[in-house]
């Protein structure tokens, strides 16, 4: 069977047109990635800003195009699609959001973006239909009522906005949620809430996410795999606990060093030198290793060539970097 | 990997506060700053009443609208309308703040007291360069300088907060967000002010980067020996920053112990929530679940400000405004939940 | 583990006070309200002559006493005929009746700038959308485009056209008014659906299968209502300036009587030596209030649209 | 950073370009798209002065060659564009061996100076009011009475044009109606003439700086509004700046962006507006001689005039264009939009 969701060799660049004056970046660069139907699980995407990890999110929503490559859903590749299975896949793969307030229009009441998928997916034939189905998810999420449905954005809290989300996008019934930071505006009591409700449309109802984060922690706590971005390439991949518990990767490990423990006796870890100016850290060599200039174990060849990903550990644990080409061999 | 545990030159200037103990900096007292809407006042900052001794890092954390920042505004003197300062005392230096108007006011702020703000991003004046947005602060303060001293004095501060001298040149949109943040730090600093705010500070950063900056934080405070209220929500972030740590709920603070003693005991049934639901890399637990701010800001609650969500409420909590009361050495706590010396009743 | 369902008591004063939300629109805004009676007034007293509540037919010439100042006046001057309640606003000396004038000409005025400003509106509306929608070629094309209209000087071009197209009617001026009526819009709807087009709620409508069209109309137009009757109600204004200064010049349609004609009459025999104040200064009064109405729209309508205007600081 | 730079400066320069072939091409095509011909229209007005001409069907004919009005359109374009490329705009068809460039030369100085004056300093005095108007630290009493200098803002500038004549010329003699200088007055660097030029302009150009105030006054208030929301706002203040400073390098500097992209976007309409003021005050500049063009259906100088406009319009805003980047820093690293 054709796994759910098969990205093969993505590459956006962007910028660099004709009439553009923005140099070229390159936001994601041969990008693999595959999720399997079932069992349902939860994909960690992280990295840092401009790490590519929006721009993977834009991509499998359909927000972007790939500038080469391919996207494949369940055996149809994304660019190729008819309009009706382009219909089926908004259907199926759905999003939710970082910031609770934006996605909501302003001008109407909340109960818009339930009527709007109801009304384009046709979902109900009648009123009282479409009312129990909402009543319905959003009991999932914990929250009840016609009042709530009735309020503008406005006068709702970030948790409540951020559930209604939830919900419709559990309305929906999708086989995969894109899941672009949702946690990371809300307050500590609520991150649990959101990322509760996601464990359990991934174990009850089926759903995968693809999470989008920069926050390595709650990943940690949530997620199946993780794939930890770098200036759009892929530094290292793996199962979310052996890779936290045990990076490979210097990118990886400098940034578990840099999470504040919360523990004062704790102090931050590793090498204070590996901290040099970071900006400086964002200007990627043109060929090689993009993290040759902020990393302390580089090597000449780090410049020559890009480094393919090394396997490391069990159950696909890889990194792409060269401290791991003597022990490890090249993957095909 | 390694998470070497090295001793902090803060936690052996902890141990020797004790004759620094009378050398208070700031001592507010009662605040209150109050925001009118059409349907009442929302008391944002309700009876805040706390110390800062010189040379220390004050954290104040607590979730979304529970008053911290407009704690560190009212200090700033910066509540805009419709909020107001509606009592107490800012007494910074023997001066209190919150009779200060016009000049006054405008002279002691950033020679005495300074601020590194939230967004670094939009902070900074995006059509001046860096160097004339310090000289800007400079010049107004302490009058006219030459301006080979003014650039030598600029480039000090740059070094000191490790950005390299191009940068004195350079407008805020050619730096990226860990460099203007600490383009703040150093402009922060350049009056040698007695106490800075540091209102989430990395907030907006990279995790890397948010170290970065943490570090320069500690190494200013290290080298200037000046105070900090350091404004935050990460658990994590304070344990790394912070020497003593106030816990904010609903206006209120309700925990106030030094950072230590707080992440090895909480007493507040709200500390022992934020710091439970601090996500960890260390270990998988289970989710803790909880909800938001549940109660009405607009009225004076009769009783505990945290009853509504209280795992442990009591009758006299529903009556009574617990007060602070120091449990242990130097740890106080706004609980009805404990006797005089810490402990439990039920 | 327990999933919290209770909405925050405090959350949302709003919602208890419902009833008042009808009365709090934002478009109960004075300036905008008191701006939009006077420019309906104007455009009630085209009902006038039709209603027979006047004889609008003295608006041609020598259907009237030469002449005649306003009733309420006390002119001691031989050259002019003794006030006439029959002619309440006086008559010119051309023998029109100048109420008769303001009450047809007036609402033309209006009209013509209605006209000019909405077919530049509806230009605006499609190459704006198509261009902040399409973007590409097209989008950097109609913005290159639409940027080097706006800075021709369109009463020059205009003054060029009226020199050599005779008998000008009110329609055709209208349309020559829009075609230069349309890049202001079209800069403005570009730019906005170029913001909006990266709003959340914009993907989430793309996500919930919202087509383009509903996305352009049901999703942004409404965010943009009150960007675009600023719009609309500023290039009213400026059609109308620029039709009542081409008709002062005589440049204008000159079968119909248009506010700015009446003046050209008045200016061409020297009204304004012969102290006839009331010939130029009724129409002057018209478009003021015509100008004021349509001002204090643009104003209020910016207050809706940027609320930190109204003074009252949020948050 | 300078190719940026460079690849800015040539768009503005092809922005330059593009509109004054646009405004060249309209004027080439509307009159051609009348009814009638001019040639034949001037020879009537002459028959009918005269009484008769003869062989006026060949006085057409040689008219037309000489005015480059002969042969097929797309041959009278290519001449039409390689003329004004050269700056060489024909000779006035009413006075005919004047050259359209003299006349312009003539007149255009007056209008280029009036106008000028008007345009800075309407801007300058409309954008402090509106900044004012938002400032919170100026006195209520101030900002109360502020908007009371924008009552004519909804005035049309010509009305207000004929309203300042009929008091101030007229009733109470104070100014003159009409004219750019006093005649006997000799034109020269001296006193005389010069207090007679102000005199004799100061109607003109308060005609558009009080009408035309209103509009820079609010577009500032409302930008000044929003700056006075941004963090670095908040951050001035807290330096302990004085209000005034803050006032002027944080908060005029950073809301006037806009507005002289604003300015940039609104100078044709100020231009053409001038045009009417011109002519309400008997103002020999562009649009006075324009407006006796059209009287005496002056085809060349009509076309030379409004051509003269379009290209001084687009170069003024050209160069606004190229100042910008240096009041705004940020503008050569953004994609070029203004």
């Amino acid at each position: 069977m054709a796994p759910l969701l098969d990205i093969k060799k993505a590459t956006k660049i962007y910028g660099g047109g004709m009439l553009s004056a923005s140099p070229v970046t390159v936001a994601l660069q041969d990008y693999d990635l595959t999720i399997e139907e079932s069992p349902a699980t939860i994909t960690t995407i992280a990295g840092e800003s401009g790490s590519g990890k929006s721009t993977l999110a834009n991509l499998v929503l359909g927000f972007t195009d790939l500038t080469s490559g391919q996207i494949i859903y369940r055996g149809r590749n994304l660019a190729e699609m008819t309009a009706q299975e382009r219909i089926d896949y908004r259907r199926e793969v759905q999003a939710v959001f970082q910031d609770p307030y934006a996605v909501y229009n302003p001008f109407y009441r909340v109960k818009h973006v339930f009527d709007l998928i109801i009304r384009n997916f046709k979902m109900a034939s009648s009123k009282a239909e479409a009312r129990d189905m909402i009543e319905d998810s959003l009991n999932v999420v914990g929250m009840r009522g016609e009042e709530v449905l009735e309020k503008y954005p406005h006068q709702l809290s970030g948790g409540q906005r951020q559930r209604m989300m939830m919900a419709r996008a559990y309305m929906l019934k999708p086989k995969l949620i894109v899941a672009d930071e949702p946690v990371s505006m809300v307050d500590a009591s609520l991150r649990a809430m959101i990322l509760d409700i996601m464990l359990r449309l991934r174990d009850e109802e089926g759903m995968s996410f693809l999470y989008i984060t920069h926050d390595l922690s709650t990943a940690y706590q949530i997620g199946d795999h993780i794939y930890l971005l770098y200036q759009g390439s892929v530094a290292e991949s793996g199962e979310t606990a052996a890779v936290i518990e045990n990076p490979k990767h210097p990118y990886v490990q400098l940034l578990l060093d840099s999470i504040p423990v919360p523990d004062p006796s704790v102090k931050w870890g590793g090498d204070e030198a590996t901290t040099i100016d970071d900006e400086e850290m964002r200007v990627s060599v043109d060929s090689g290793c993009r993290f040759y200039p902020r990393c302390t174990q580089r090597m000449d060849r780090c410049l020559e060539a890009t480094p393919m990903p090394f396997q490391v550990g069990a159950n696909n644990h890889n990194a792409s970097c060269f401290l791991y080409d003597e022990e490890a061999k090249i993957l095909a | 990997m390694t998470t070497a545990t090295t001793i902090n030159p803060a936690d052996t200037a902890m141990v020797d506060r004790g004759p620094a103990e009378q050398d208070t900096i700031l001592d507010i007292r009662n605040l209150q700053v109050f925001y009118s809407t059409p349907t009442g006042d929302v008391r944002a900052v309700d009876n805040v009443s706390f110390k800062v001794q010189r040379g220390e890092i004050i954290g104040l954390v607590g979730e979304s609208g529970c008053g911290k920042t407009t704690t560190a505004m009212a200090i700033l003197r910066l509540v805009q309308p419709p909020g107001r300062i509606a009592g107490g005392e800012i007494n910074l230096d023997s001066v209190n703040l919150a009779d200060l108007e016009g000049d006054d006011l405008r002279e002691t702020r950033w020679t005495k007291l300074s601020l590194i703000p939230q967004g670094a991003m939009n902070s900074l004046n995006p059509v001046m360069r860096i160097s004339s947005q310090i000289k800007d602060t400079i010049r107004t303060h302490e009058g006219k300088i030459s301006n080979r001293e003014l650039k030598e004095r600029i480039l000090q501060l740059l070094q000191l907060v490790g950005l390299p001298s191009r940068v004195y040149d350079m407008y805020p949109h050619e730096l990226s967000g860990g460099m203007k943040q600490r383009a703040c730090i150093a402009m922060a600093i350049a009056l040698d002010p007695v106490l800075v705010i540091a209102d989430e500070p990395t907030s907006a950063l990279d995790v890397v980067v948010q170290r970065v900056v943490g570090e320069t934080l500690l190494d200013v405070k290290e080298r200037l020996g000046v105070s900090m209220i350091v404004i935050g929500h990460d658990m994590g972030l304070m344990a790394q920053l912070v020497d003593r740590l106030a816990v904010m709920y609903a206006g209120r603070i309700v925990e106030f112990a030094p950072v230590e003693s707080i992440f090895n005991e909480q007493f507040h049934p709200y500390t022992q929530l934020l710091i439970e639901s601090i996500p960890s890399i260390k270990e998988k637990k289970p989710l803790k679940l909880t909800e938001g701010l549940t109660h009405d800001l607009r009225t004076d609650m009769q009783g505990c400000i945290f009853q509504l969500r209280c795992p442990h409420v009591m009758d006299i909590c529903r009556e009574e405004n617990p007060p602070m009361r120091a449990l242990r050495n130097r740890h106080e706590t706004a609980c009805h939940l404990y006797d005089d010396d810490g402990v439990r009743l039920h | 583990m327990s999933v919290a369902t209770a909405a925050p008591p405090g959350g949302s004063p709003d919602s208890t006070r419902r009833g008042l939300n009808t009365w709090d629109s934002p478009w109960l805004n004075v300036k905008f309200l008191l701006g939009l009676a006077m420019v309906a007034i104007i455009l009630l007293m085209a009902g006038a002559g039709p209603l027979g509540l006047y004889d609008t037919t003295r608006a041609r010439v020598a259907s009237a006493p030469l002449n005649l100042p306003p009733v309420w006046t006390n002119i001691d001057n031989p050259f002019f005929g003794e006030p006439d309640p029959e002619y309440p606003l006086g008559t010119d000396s051309d023998g029109r009746d100048l109420m008769a004038v303001l009450l047809v000409g007036a609402p033309r005025s209006l009209h013509i700038g209605l006209i000019a400003a909405g077919a530049g509106m509806l230009i605006g509306v499609v190459l704006g959308f198509s261009a902040g929608f399409i973007g590409g070629w097209w989008d950097a094309f109609v913005r290159t485009i639409s940027d080097s209209i706006i800075t021709i000087p369109a009463l020059a071009v205009l003054i060029v056209i009226s020199a050599f197209v005779k008998n000008l009617d009110v329609v055709i001026l209208a349309l020559l008014l829009a075609a230069f009526a349309w890049p202001g819009p079209t800069r403005l709807l570009r730019a906005q659906v170029l913001s909006m087009r990266e709003r959340g709620y914009v993907q989430m409508a793309r996500l919930s299968g919202a087509n383009t069209f509903s996305i352009l109309f049901r999703e942004m137009l409404p965010n943009m209502l009150p960007y675009l009757a600023a719009s609309m109600t500023g290039n009213v204004s400026a059609a109308i300036l620029a039709a009542t200064g081409l008709e002062a010049l005589g440049l204008g349609p000159t079968r119909i009587p248009t506010m700015g004609m009446t003046i050209y009459h008045a200016m061409y025999v020297s009204a304004l030596f012969r102290g006839m104040w009331w010939w130029w200064g009724m129409p002057i009064v018209a478009l003021v209030i015509v100008f004021t109405g349509l001002f204090l729209m643009t104003v209020g309508l910016d207050e809706i649209a940027n609320p930190r205007l109204r003074g009252v600081r949020e948050q | 950073m300078s190719e940026l730079t460079l690849g800015y400066f040539l768009r503005r320069l092809g922005m330059w370009l593009l509109t004054i072939w646009i405004g060249a091409t309209l004027i080439f095509t509307i009159p051609r798209l009348a009814p009638g011909d001019p040639i034949t229209a001037m020879v009537e007005r002459m028959i009918q002065q005269a009484g008769y001409i003869e062989n006026s069907a060949d006085l057409i004919e040689a008219w037309r060659a000489r005015f480059g009005l002969d042969g097929p359109w797309h041959v009278q374009y290519r001449n039409y564009l390689l003329s004004m490329v050269r700056v060489d705009l024909g000779y006035s068809l009413a006075n005919f061996p004047a050259r359209v460039t003299d006349i312009i030369g003539r007149s255009l100085p007056w209008t280029l100076g009036m106008v000028s004056i008007a345009t800075i300093l309407s801007f300058c005095a409309g954008n402090l009011i509106g900044a004012l108007m938002a400032w919170r630290r100026v006195p209520a009493a101030i900002r109360n009475i502020l908007p009371v200098s924008l009552t004519f803002t909804s005035i049309p500038f010509f009305m207000f044009g004929i309203l300042l004549i009929s008091f101030l010329a007229f009733k109470w003699k104070i100014f003159p109606a009409f004219g750019n200088y006093g005649r006997g007055v000799e034109p020269g660097w001296n006193l005389d003439f010069i207090l007679s030029v102000l005199h004799h302009g100061l109607l003109p150009v308060l005609s558009i700086v009080v009408t035309s105030m209103g509009f820079w006054a609010l577009g500032m208030r409302g930008m000044m509004v929003t700056t006075d929301g941004e963090d670095y706002m908040i951050l001035a203040n807290a330096k302990g700046l004085r209000s005034r400073r803050i006032f002027w390098f944080y908060g005029i500097r950073n809301s006037m962006l806009p507005q002289v992209t604003a300015l940039a976007l609104n100078l044709g309409a100020v231009a053409g507006g001038s045009l009417l003021v011109e002519l309400i005050f008997g103002y020999p500049g562009l649009g006075y001689f324009l407006y006796q063009a059209i009287i005496s259906a002056d085809y060349t100088v009509i076309q030379g005039i409004v051509f003269m406009l379009i290209v001084g319009v687009a170069t003024a805003v050209l160069i606004l264009d190229l100042l910008y980047p240096v009041i705004d820093p940020r503008i050569t690293y953004s994609k070029g939009q203004t």
